[in-house]
């Protein structure tokens, strides 16, 4: 388990050539369904992993090893050379597209809240959270809801940590957050009794995600994009999204450089 | 004053007390005396419910300190109250080393007899004066000699003005030079107090000297008892005799 | 360059407020570990029935189950039934009761290197069996035991960045949030570990010449 | 708790990962506190100096610390360990320093006139660590690594932080997925405990066997067979 | 046999040696008595390298074991090969607890000699048959009294056939009625080999009946030195008179 390589430089062997070699890529997720989900017997899949593997297999790369890891880790441990690919629903925006290289766009998502049922604090947009500073909204760290609502100047004590999901929605149950800021469609997977889905929010940007990669590999970024380019032309790329319930019309009408410019 | 009838005592296979009757008026002084093991200790130890007879009566001031007759489970309800009428000195003083000599004597009569602070204190005081230990108060028990600490040890156990007290062999483990000064202490005491007085001694001259009664202990029972002129002069019992013999050789 | 010293200093002050709740935590777990491990001590030794028994097996479970896992536990079962806390009250009562096992053992040591004689002196007093303990035992067994339980001290400073997995905001967890938005760890981890070093190695030398001083009385 | 019962493979498959890891982390301990405990203790300042420094960051510092730095910092000086390695051996430096003090600790501990004996006899420096030294000072090293190896055991479950799928990783799995969290924390900490009391019964078996005054066993049947030719019984 | 010559040494402030000169001819038997810390342990440590000397030489059997003359920093090369010419016995037998009777004596000879384990084994059997322990052979040393244990250390010098034996003080830590039995083993030595011996003491009897030669040490120097017979029957220095009186009056 020990080589010596200079993590970023792809020498010995670029990325492209050691997962060719490998036949299977690293990838890391969050296990957010129905962004990214790892099954029991071990099988990751989930929307954005479904499309790499995909992308990947046309790319005569069989097999993807997911790697379970929060958010906030994901861009490090990318750069630290712990996973090859980011294939967890990370959502572009200036700073992240700044730090790595994404494909182009293979999901497009909206953002809700999760409130306990009724909506009793009417929380429908960022600007109502700020409106009334005792309401919490609770986040991922290091996530893209997370980015938003401080790039819309959302105070610190308004904003509540949470680990995972799962924790996110015990939070509003428990009454330690008014709402959980989250994509809407991964909101709706979680949704338990006494808990509402709000619409999506309209005060932040429309948003999605590609495959993310280290700077250094830009061959592996440009044969990835030929061979999704070609998947996203075909009906297998319909048939995966709507099976997660997303759609593939969204994402085909989106640009890489549009999402890339999402503040934040 | 006290009184045991029928008590017994074991540890495990070994029966350290049996069947002991044991009388001492009010105001005597009696000294015990006797071979090691033979329960001279236990007696003490029992009055001060640091062990628990396993059968008999222990009476102090005619109130029930132990009543096990018939082997019954010990009822110690008011047992507290009648402990308070005694004190008691170690043979190895056993004094608080984290407390001043002034706290060491004050402490009982504040938290226990719920005297104010300075009322403890001056009694401390006076008790320290008398065994001639007023430059010391604030001194910690480590800072002083054996001797010394033997006499607070003395002080603090008369600060809770027992109606008895008991003596452990209190000078067995001072160096002999020591043992002189803390004699003088409980002899003042012996004839100047009406205190009820229980010694467990291997100084004879000092046991003839200041008792009433010395007590011949063997094996858990008294063998021989009389005022010391008659046990030291003309011991009846062969096993006093030999003892006596092997104490004063000894020295 | 690997290292990025311009990036390094700018996150100092952030990773400092981070310490300085790891000190907190470290603080009030501290108080809590302290007293509730001289009670579980105390009622262990007293050979309270029942209560005895419990708290026997309280200090082997606590002590055979891992930080992480109990942190885990409280935080995600205990609002299930109505016990609502912030994730930083939640962690400190969480360390604190953890550690409480640990110093219930020290505690234990000092209290049997008390001599028997003083609980017969304390007995030949007739103090009550609370005043025995406050005047008594405790003074001298906690004197004997302090750098022990200073030791544990620092060991509950390491160890409450375990808390950072429940969201308690320390100095871990401002180092892996400054990685989270500026995509680096190298130096926020790197300096994280020399603020620990910075705090528990003076901390440590302390105890060394505090347990001299106790051994060697003037 | 039926909800996780179909789980219950997956936790059990976590519980042998934190059992591989605590097995190998203790023989990377055991290694390590003795190359650190005994370069501590060298007369050399080449040696004894970097031991020292060893141990005071890797007791000096949180291993949740050392594991994040070894996970995300150690792969940009280009050392790039698998997710298992980089655990197995964060735990393995660090109770491994706090093992060298015990080392250390032991062996100070030893009556001077042991090694003067051994001195006296001409044995080299290997020989009198090999056969005077060490013999009667492991012994007493038995407790206080008993310890160690279960603080060992319950640091594991940090690993799941790092990516790592022990018992702890798998349990937040099967959270995140099925929601019964009472049911599997109460079930992986009753594991925890389980293991960590089987290992310090064991460490006690141990001490007991290596006893250094026990008096000399009667030689097994084995022994009796085996052994050649010599003085027994003369 | 052995030689020292202008040796020095000190602890700290405390000179413990000061230009010793001393020689010791082959198959000399050589007591050492003198008051305490007067440097007798010293004399044996230095010449079993358990310290160095600051200055001065050293010799063992004409070859140097330490050579600082002149404060030169020793050169301690081929000093293992020196040294393993003397053997020494301690005065808390130093035995290696956890290995049999028969396994302390056999260890050094398999090791260092590199003998066959049989061979070892056969002369530690015959050594302890010498020193009457054959019956302990698998005994651990903490299975025998404080003598036995003194002469299984013997045994374990004598294994490694030392021309000099070193013995300090061997007897004090015995309980009296042990000693007899050690200073048996010692008598049989010296007056069967012809191995050097030098031999810390204060049985002084035991010393004028062995020796060939006493020495008297005193503040790290020989004051004075001769037949055993001249030196307790008609001791010439103040210093050995005085000690002498002092050690025979406290039997
Ligand atoms: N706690 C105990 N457990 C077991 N045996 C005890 C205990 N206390 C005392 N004994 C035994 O009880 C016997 C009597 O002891 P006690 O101390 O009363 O003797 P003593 O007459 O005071 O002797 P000494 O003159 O040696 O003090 C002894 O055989 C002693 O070994
Ligand atoms: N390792 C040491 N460190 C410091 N001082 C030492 C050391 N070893 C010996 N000394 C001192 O050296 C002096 C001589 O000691 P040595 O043991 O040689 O005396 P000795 O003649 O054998 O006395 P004794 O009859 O008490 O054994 C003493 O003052 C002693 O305190
Ligand atoms: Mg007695
Ligand atoms: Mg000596």
């Amino acid at each position: 388990g020990c080589s010596f390589t200079q993590p970023g430089t792809g020498q010995p062997g670029s990325t492209l050539d050691q997962i060719k070699a490998r036949g299977s890529a690293r990838i890391a997720i969050a296990n957010e369904p129905p962004y990214t989900q790892i099954k029991p017997d071990g099988t990751v899949t989930g929307a954005e992993p479904d499309v790499v593997a995909a992308v990947l297999k046309r790319m005569g790369i069989p097999s993807i090893e997911g790697v379970v890891t929060p958010y906030e880790s994901m861009i490090p441990g990318l750069n630290a050379n712990r996973w090859d690919i980011i294939a967890a629903g990370l959502f572009m925006k200036q700073s992240r597209c700044g730090q790595i290289l994404y494909s182009e766009p293979e999901i497009v998502s909206t953002e809700s809240f999760a409130v306990p049922a009724g909506n009793p604090k009417n929380l429908t947009s960022v600007a109502s959270v700020k409106a009334d500073p005792a309401v919490k909204v609770a986040v991922l760290p290091g996530g893209f809801e997370d980015g938003a609502l401080k790039t819309q100047n959302v105070p610190a004590a308004q904003i509540v940590n949470i680990p995972d999901g799962r924790s996110g929605i015990e939070a509003v149950l428990a009454g330690r957050a008014d709402a959980f800021f989250l994509p809407t469609l991964s909101l709706n997977s979680l949704k338990t009794d006494g808990i509402d889905i709000t619409p999506a929010i309209k005060d932040v940007q429309q948003t999605g995600s590609g495959a993310g990669f280290r700077k250094t590999d830009q061959d592996l970024v440009n044969a990835y994009d030929e061979q999704l380019r070609a998947l996203k032309a075909s009906p297998e790329f319909d048939e995966i999204l709507s099976r997660w319930g997303f759609s593939a019309d969204a994402a085909r009408g989106v640009t890489r450089d549009q999402l890339c410019a999402v503040a934040g | 004053m006290i009184s045991f009838s029928g008590v017994g005592k074991s540890f495990g296979d070994n029966h350290v007390l049996r069947e002991l009757d044991l009388d001492v008026a009010a105001g005597e002084k009696v000294s015990i005396i006797g071979p090691s093991g033979s329960g001279k200790t236990t007696i003490l130890r029992l009055l001060m419910t640091l062990e628990e007879p396993d059968s008999g009566l222990v009476e102090v001031d005619g109130e029930p300190l132990w009543d096990r007759r018939g082997g019954a489970v010990a009822d110690t309800r008011g047992q507290a109250a009648v402990r308070r009428k005694i004190g008691m000195v170690f043979q190895h003083f056993n004094l608080f080393p984290h407390m001043t000599v002034l706290n060491n004597v004050a402490l009982a009569p504040v938290q226990v007899l719920g005297m104010s602070r300075d009322d403890a204190e001056h009694r401390a005081v006076d008790l320290l004066r008398m065994v001639g230990l007023q430059k010391h108060l604030r001194h910690k028990p480590g800072q002083l000699s054996g001797g010394q600490q033997q006499r607070v040890a003395i002080a603090r156990a008369l600060a809770m003005r027992p109606k008895v007290m008991l003596f452990d062999e209190v000078t067995s483990a001072l160096d002999p030079e020591l043992i002189g000064e803390v004699l003088a202490v409980i002899r003042d005491l012996a004839h100047t107090t009406a205190m009820t007085m229980l010694l467990v001694t291997h100084e004879m001259r000092f046991a003839a000297e200041i008792s009433d009664r010395v007590l011949m202990f063997d094996s858990g029972a008294v063998i021989e008892s009389g005022p010391p002129s008659k046990i030291f002069e003309e011991p009846q019992h062969e096993r006093t005799q030999r003892f006596l013999k092997a104490v004063l050789e000894r020295k | 360059m690997i290292w990025d010293w311009a990036f390094a200093a700018s996150i100092v002050p952030s990773l400092l407020d981070g310490l300085w709740v790891t000190v907190q935590v470290t603080l009030v777990g501290t108080a809590i570990a302290l007293l509730l491990g001289l009670g579980v001590a105390v009622v262990r030794y007293s050979r309270i029935p029942l209560l005895g028994k419990l708290f026997d097996f309280f200090v082997l479970f606590v002590r055979g189950t891992p930080l992480l896992v109990q942190a885990y536990f409280a935080f995600y079962v205990l609002p299930n039934v109505g016990v609502q806390f912030s994730p930083l009250v939640t962690g400190i009562i969480v360390i604190g009761i953890n550690y409480s096992a640990y110093t219930a053992e020290v505690y234990r040591a000092g209290i049997q290197s008390v001599p028997a004689g003083q609980w017969e002196a304390s007995t030949a007093l007739s103090l009550s069996a609370v005043q025995r303990w406050r005047f008594v035992v405790l003074p001298q067994a906690v004197r004997d035991v302090v750098p022990a339980l200073g030791n544990y001290v620092v060991q509950m400073f390491k160890d409450s960045a375990i808390l950072s997995a429940i969201t308690v905001f320390e100095l871990l967890s401002h180092a892996t949030s400054i990685g989270s938005g500026s995509y680096r760890y190298l130096e926020p981890l790197t300096i994280a570990g020399l603020l620990f070093l910075a705090v528990s190695l003076p901390a440590a030398k302390l105890i060394k010449r505090l347990e001299l001083r106790l051994a060697h009385p003037r | 708790m039926s909800q996780i019962l179909p789980f219950l493979p997956l936790l059990l498959n976590g519980l042998l990962i934190t059992l591989a890891l605590t097995a190998v982390g203790v023989v990377i301990t055991v290694l390590v506190a003795f190359a650190a405990g005994l370069c501590r203790m060298s007369r050399r300042r080449w040696l004894s100096w970097p031991a020292g420094v060893f141990i005071e960051i890797f007791r000096g510092t949180s291993m949740l610390v050392q594991l994040f730095w070894l996970f995300f910092a150690l792969p940009f000086f280009g050392v790039q360990l698998v997710p298992f390695a980089a655990a197995v051996l964060a735990l393995g430096l660090n109770e491994g320093a706090y093992g060298a003090e015990i080392v250390r600790g032991a062996i100070t501990a030893l009556p001077r006139g042991q090694r003067e004996g051994a001195i006296a006899l001409s044995l080299t420096p290997y020989q009198r660590m090999r056969y005077v030294i060490l013999p009667q000072a492991i012994p007493a090293m038995i407790p206080p690594f008993g310890n160690v190896f279960v603080d060992l055991l319950k640091n594991t479950s940090l690993v799941s932080l790092v990516t790592v799928a022990d018992l702890t990783f798998r349990a937040q799995m099967v959270r995140a997925t099925t929601g019964a969290t009472t049911a599997v924390f109460g079930t992986i900490l009753v594991l925890y405990f389980v293991a960590a009391y089987v290992l310090s019964v064991g460490m006690g078996r141990l001490e007991r066997r290596m006893d250094p005054g026990r008096p000399e066993l009667r030689p097994t049947l084995l022994q009796r067979l085996f052994r050649r030719g010599g003085v027994v019984g003369s």
